[in-house]
């Protein structure tokens, strides 16, 4: 089984963020996404997530239930670790479970202050314990590992591999070691159109 | 400056003045009898209108055919001068109830309006976050809309507390009910007592200020206990 | 209430305002309150007519003291669901002054005037009495008119002599904030002088047709306690004081002053309706529509 | 049920008479002199109040000082009904300017509440970037704080508006201005002429809605246009 | 001549950001801070802008005129990339100067697109072109080339060593690599206290 994107074709505007791009991505594995900023993958996850509609082309295969660490964190602001986890978590998730697992990454400390005061890289782990607790069968990883340091990268990434034993995993990244620490499938989107030209290097 | 000498001889009463008669008045028992009287009434209206403009702008947020059918009767309800519709009030709710009811059509648009703002200003970001995750209608209310629309919220109370007390007692000295606030102010009118008609505006003043700042201390504490989990 | 015959009626609700035209009743509402009217009552005082015409028409009420014109308007605009029974008011409109020029409507030539009650029966009947004394009263004075008689008896206080037009009880309290004011010219007194058989009307008792035609005996009764209570009033001024305050009608100490001068009286039958007739005639003459569009038909007084 | 009915036979018009006698009104040169006479004036209250409101608001965001200040002031004139000082307005403006002042009253409170949360709750990280690159207030005006009120004042002005004609009428219906539209709707209640008011009253809220959605559509294309720099 | 920041140390609440920390960074030089998340770097970075104050200790030789690539990117979501550079330019830089040095970098396509639609990379850069145009004798950049692809990296790693020559930099980074590329002193900040005890790995 798999998941096939078509000929998808996207444009705001004046803008083409994606012009008629194909992929296929194995259902239960993980697969990187790299490509030169701006090339349209935040735009694919998009499409992707069902957040917008392909102006042409189709996307098979999608599972329903998906989850997703956004490129900005998207958090809820004023609200502590634990409730920003609970807030996309299925009833029967504990709390001590909750707990658990942003302790396993390091979170321990900060449980219950409003993630506003918390730091970059504590936030972005938030974000991915939220989306590693919340009932999916993909998980949408937007440069998940930014703003780590190399020990607590290590640390999380293994958290993640453990937690999406079997789910669909699509990571975009930057880092060309990342992708191939993971493993995993790479897939490489071109620049698009009118960026190409001057896409740099 | 003629006008200016002219109001201030017709004040006729120095501040002591008032705070005397206030004094005074506040001994009594009617006194307290209309505080409770005007404060119950205005205060009701004012409690059914957040509650109603709340539910209505949620429910014009989620469905904009809602937002487009309300449209028109907030406008009229905002801009229809009381003078027009004062002998219907009068039919269907006599003057007890004219204070509740003018009330609320004071600050049912304000609530609305700013609700509704509030909620529209929402960050696309979160929204799709919410809907990614498939948050139920529920949590995104406690998560999402409440947080956000706190600070319309504030604002919108902080001002319908004050005009809800400046319609509610206007609609009273219309209507006259006995033992209201209103009835004195009319009477300290019309026997031209400007003492007694000071001191029952500063009670009106000091009534709105005092359940304005308890009842903007009270929900932003609760605004805050419900980030609190 | 609409269908009940005599014996069917627990009380006859009876309403008043705020003002000049419910103080007549007050001993018949004093006699209620302890028990010992002839027929059982149930008064109750409203701030403003609109409250109290939707309820009389509605048949919550049966019989209220109102304005002259709006027993008029009333009549015309509901095709007729009401009667006039009886004058209760006569007029109570007064030129005060602040000085000793002005003694007579004449007196009042190349003066100013300041005013209340535009569009009312204040204008129209200062405009008819002006005139009926060869005044014009677009000429050959200024009238000012205000809304409010605060914002007058605050002019009159700045100037050393100042007219104005003032309704009771307004006169009443003024001279309480200004005792220098005087009474100069009583409007009813020039109206009366004129002869003609009108009265300036201010104050009317009306009741529901309906009521009327199925309860003749008990508006004769009603009528009758209530020409007692007014002669009563007239006679016992303070006791009656403190029944206009004790009523919430207004405070005591100015009725105590004010009912000498409030005009209450009684009239019925035939005069009450040469009275009337005249006066609606000279608004309709001025304004129309201040009586509700023409001229009330038979229909519209009680036959004594 | 009774009331209703009672309501509807008092009316004694049918909607189809108020659009006759509208029609009707409407094709008489004095018809649109009372109409520009209260919009005239009315109007201009609104947009003071904008003015002042929004002076004030910034003043108060920027010193703490002038908005502890300006507390009691704020809610006595949002509260204090308008019977309590009617009478120094009529000495001190006249009946003309009656409207004029009264509407102002009416928005400043709302325009100045609203601006003043909509600045308070500016973002602090974006307010520590411009104290480190030394933004001059100028540009933090029209960079941050004129994007930050933008939904607060469109929803104070949604609201300001409709109740800025509703207060302004009333406050005619009380002076009585001559030529005004609160004239016109005094004499339609003391002559029990069902028709004019409710054909006035329906001027009056198709004014405000007008002058409402042009307005607004102004000032979201202005604030749109400032951001395209 | 040097900047120095003595014993420093800062709580927020409860919590202990900084813990007594000291450093020397030289004038007109560049300098990497590297240290685990939350150890403090933002915090650091702040105080040293001026923007917070410390609870003990001081700093001592900060210049006056100050810019920096915040964490994250700060910037006036509706205006476009030319509007949020010129927002903290002096009048004399013009415009084409601005659109020069957004073009420089990759931008030149979308210099008067509100900045909510450019990409994270995208926005990346225009807070990278602000912070280099702003007037200033020091420049704080907290983790700058995160969502960079390599490629564009270099391009604007090279772009940034070229306009702040002769000022100083501070960069917090959380990778040596980059840290050792850039060639500069290396400032590693401990895990502060609490935290040590459950520091990663
Ligand atoms: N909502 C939008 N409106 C207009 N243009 C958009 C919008 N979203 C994306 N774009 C444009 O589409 C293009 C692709 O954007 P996208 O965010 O998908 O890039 P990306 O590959 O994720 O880049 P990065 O690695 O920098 O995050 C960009 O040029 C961007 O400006
Ligand atoms: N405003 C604040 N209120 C409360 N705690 C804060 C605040 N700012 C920072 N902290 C705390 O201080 C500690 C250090 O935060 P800081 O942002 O300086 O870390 P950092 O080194 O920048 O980490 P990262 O690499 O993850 O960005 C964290 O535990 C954080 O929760
Ligand atoms: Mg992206
Ligand atoms: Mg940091």
């Amino acid at each position: 089984m798999e998941i096939r994107v078509e000929n998808i074709r996207k444009r705001f505007g004046e803008k083409i963020a994606i012009d008629c791009f194909s992929a296929v991505f194995p259902v239960g594995g993980t697969t990187c996404i790299m490509g030169p900023s701006g090339c349209g993958k935040t735009t694919l996850l998009r499409l992707m997530m069902g957040l917008i509609e392909p102006d042409e082309g189709t996307i098979i295969g999608m599972p329903e239930r998906k989850s997703a660490v956004f490129q900005e964190d998207r958090l809820c602001e004023n609200f502590s670790s634990v409730a920003n986890v609970r807030l996309v978590c299925d009833p029967h998730v504990t709390r001590e479970e909750i707990i658990g697992n942003l302790s396993e990454i390091g979170l321990g400390e900060s449980l219950f202050a409003p993630v506003h005061s918390l730091s970059g890289g504590m936030r972005r782990r938030v974000a991915i314990v939220r989306a590693i607790l919340a009932e999916s069968d993909i998980v949408f990883m937007d440069e998940p590992y930014k703003g780590l340091d190399a020990a607590l990268k290590k640390q999380v990434v293994s958290y993640v591999q453990e937690h999406t034993r079997g789910k669909t995993v699509l990571i975009v990244t930057h880092d060309e070691k990342e992708a191939h620490d993971l493993g995993c499938g790479i897939l490489l989107m071109p620049a698009n159109g009118p960026e190409e030209d001057k896409a740099p290097d | 400056m003629a006008a200016l000498a002219l109001g201030r001889s017709l004040l006729l009463v120095s501040p002591l003045d008032v705070v005397i008669r206030l004094a005074r008045l506040s001994s009594t028992g009617s006194f307290w009898a209309s505080v409770a009287f005007s404060f119950f009434r205005i205060c009701l209206g004012f409690l059914a209108a957040l509650s109603a403009g709340m539910v209505l702008a949620f429910l014009a947020a989620r469905v904009k055919t809602i937002e487009i059918m309300l449209w028109p009767y907030m406008a009229a309800v905002k801009a229809t001068p009381v003078a027009s519709f004062i002998i219907l009030c009068l039919i269907w709710i006599g003057s007890g109830g004219l204070s509740v009811f003018i009330s609320f059509l004071m600050v049912l648009p304000i609530i609305y309006t700013n609700v509704l703002q509030g909620l529209h200003s929402f960050d696309p970001k979160m929204e799709e976050m919410a809907t990614l995750f498939g948050v139920t209608p529920l949590r995104r209310l406690y998560y999402f809309h409440i947080p956000q629309i706190r600070p319309f919220l504030l604002s919108a109370c902080g001002v319908a507390i004050g005009l809800s007390w400046k319609a509610g007692i206007a609609a009273e000295v219309i209507g006259i009910p006995s033992g209201s606030i209103g009835e004195r102010l009319y009477e300290a009118k019309i026997y031209f007592s400007s003492a007694d008609l000071f001191a029952w505006t500063a009670v009106v003043v000091l009534l709105s200020i005092g359940f304005e700042k308890m009842f903007v201390a009270l929900m932003k504490r609760s605004f805050d206990q419900m980030e609190k989990i | 209430g609409i269908g009940k015959t005599d014996k069917e009626i627990s009380a006859v609700r009876v309403a008043g305002l705020k003002g000049p035209t419910s103080i007549g009743m007050v001993k018949m509402m004093e006699d209620a309150s302890i028990g010992k009217s002839a027929l059982p009552y149930e008064f109750s005082i409203f701030g403003t007519a609109d409250e109290v015409t939707p309820k009389l028409l509605q048949g919550e009420l049966d019989i209220a003291a109102v304005p002259a014109n709006l027993a008029s308007a009333l009549y015309n605009n509901t095709d007729g669901a009401i009667q006039v029974i009886a004058i209760n008011t006569l007029g109570v409109i007064y030129i005060t002054e602040v000085g000793d020029s002005v003694h007579s409507l004449n007196d009042l030539r190349g003066k100013t005037i300041y005013a209340t009650g535009k569009g009312t029966t204040p204008e129209f009947g200062l405009r008819y009495l002006l005139a009926e004394n060869g005044i014009d009263p677009d000429k050959d004075i200024t009238i000012e008119w205000k809304s409010e008689a605060t914002e007058i008896v605050a002019l009159l206080k700045e100037n050393e002599s100042g007219i104005a037009l003032l309704p009771q009880p307004y006169v009443f309290a003024a001279k309480a904030a200004l005792p220098e004011l005087r009474v100069a010219v009583d409007l009813d007194e020039e109206w009366t002088r004129l002869e003609n058989g009108s009265r300036m009307v201010t104050g009317v008792a009306i009741a529901r047709k309906d009521f009327i035609e199925k309860n003749p005996d008990l508006i004769r009764d009603f009528l009758a306690e209530y020409k007692a209570s007014t002669e009563y009033v007239n006679a016992n001024i303070s006791e009656s004081a403190s029944w206009v305050e004790k009523f919430g009608i207004f405070q005591a100490e100015v009725a105590e002053k004010a009912i000498p001068y409030c005009n209450i009286t009684y009239i019925d039958g035939s005069e009450m309706r040469t009275a009337m007739e005249g006066y609606l005639n000279v608004l309709f003459e001025q304004n129309p529509k201040s009586i509700g569009g023409k001229i009330p038909d038979d229909g519209f007084y009680r036959a004594g």
